[in-house]
């Protein structure tokens, strides 16, 4: 993170807690002046992200760590995702062309990168060597 | 906040009346309750979206496969979906795909 | 804490936060069945134990740590709060007779510690040595 | 949520609106807004609080420093406390020291 960490939540690799999550996110967001169109839309974002590391990195399992870190500062929001799961394969993370998105619509899946790409302003998406993921969304803030 | 779940039998459609929040922890439910009122043996099955205060992309999931499994979109219904299941519907571009009526 | 941890909170010693974490205790509580009239005063409670964290154990510096674990089990639901501040005095933090609360009642101030013993069904307020404080507060849960 | 505040005059009293979650954060805003509304040159200052969510006991704390500023009890009125409010005066057994009213 470029911004200055604000709060982190550590939290076990289970559905069950994702709306907790995202009340934290919420909140977060609401208080620093982010409008109630956009944090719908971040917390969307945030929770597929989340459900991500859950299914894929961790392929269900509930009792791994997913942390989450918010901050602020310079303009920026930011938010950084961490687990420690299986490292996302490249080719299904990048940022798809419009094409792409448009031949893909009609099947459920692959929405979670469309719209973590289409809310942010700027995302890293960091695969571990051989553990792990890190995605770093930021959001220009007013 | 929980998801709350209930089946209304009215006419010729069987619905599922929904409440809370869709997502990978409460989706399955939802999956459930759909897969039920498609065995009610009624013409039409609608999924009542008024109190759903906040789906993800596993509801959307959940609702494609509904729509498949009660045989296309003239058989399923999404009732009255609040402003929030909307976005998400037109996020994943799977708004024109449902059938989405304000009331049965 | 003896429950299973579901979910750890680090925040920066700042006021600013405090509504962020009020946030995520909510909806923890909320989401564990616990009733609205309990819920609100649960956050209330652990609010209080924040606020002394920033308040006395960092003398107001907003640049250190608090911790806030969340978890529950066996009937259970812990909440663990941890600063590592200046040691509260034992005599300040131990449980008020009903006479010294009702003494003490006009005076703001000291409410704090009277509402974390009120409203959980068992707290254990630890003092560090030479640093630091760890507060469990448990809720037996429906 | 953040804590909203607002001034309003009726007649002899000078009423600070508060509107959003007191707590450690906002109360210096409150505590602010109640010795301006003390100055107004009214008879008596209210504080309203029917809209506020949240309170914990830096609040409270500063609703007694109002009291105080302000000259008592029959100069200083809480004007319909929300339940919340309530709610914590009576845990910190302050609600039978403060002027509490429905309206003005
Ligand atoms: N945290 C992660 N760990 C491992 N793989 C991931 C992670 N996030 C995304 N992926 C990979 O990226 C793919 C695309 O993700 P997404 O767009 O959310 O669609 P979906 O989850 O429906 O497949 C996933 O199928 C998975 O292979
Ligand atoms: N986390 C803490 N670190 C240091 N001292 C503490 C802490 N929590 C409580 N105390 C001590 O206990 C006292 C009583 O706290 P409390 O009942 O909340 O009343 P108040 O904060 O209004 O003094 C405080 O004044 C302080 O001396």
């Amino acid at each position: 993170m470029v911004a200055s960490k604000d709060i982190e939540i550590q939290f076990r690799s289970t559905p069950k807690l994702l709306c907790d999550v995202r009340a934290v996110i919420r909140s977060y967001l609401t208080n620093h002046g982010v409008e109630t169109d956009k944090v719908q839309e971040v917390v969307l974002a945030v929770d597929e992200a989340c459900t991500n590391s859950i299914r894929h990195a961790y392929s269900g399992q509930d009792d791994k760590l997913v942390e989450l870190s918010l901050g602020s500062g310079d303009g920026w929001i930011e938010l950084e995702l961490r687990d420690s799961g299986v490292p996302a394969p490249y080719d299904r993370i990048k940022r798809k062309t419009d094409e792409a998105i448009a031949a893909a619509a009609l099947t459920p899946g692959g929405l979670g990168m469309h719209l973590i790409y289409s809310v942010f302003d700027d995302v890293t998406f960091t695969p571990g060597e051989t553990q792990g993921n890190t995605i770093l969304m930021r959001l220009r803030s007013a | 906040m929980a998801l709350e779940l209930s089946q209304v039998e009215q006419g010729n459609h069987c619905i599922v009346m929904a409440k809370g929040e869709i997502d990978l922890y409460s989706s399955p439910q939802l999956r459930d309750a759909i897969l039920k009122a498609c065995k009610a043996g009624k013409d039409k099955v609608g999924v009542n979206l008024s109190e759903v205060a906040y789906m993800d992309s596993s509801g959307v999931a959940t609702l494609v496969e509904g729509l498949q499994a009660s045989g296309g979109a003239d058989s399923f219904l999404l009732v009255a979906p609040s402003q929030s299941v909307l976005k998400v519907l037109q996020l994943s571009r799977l708004d024109s795909v449902f059938t989405i009526v304000e009331q049965v």
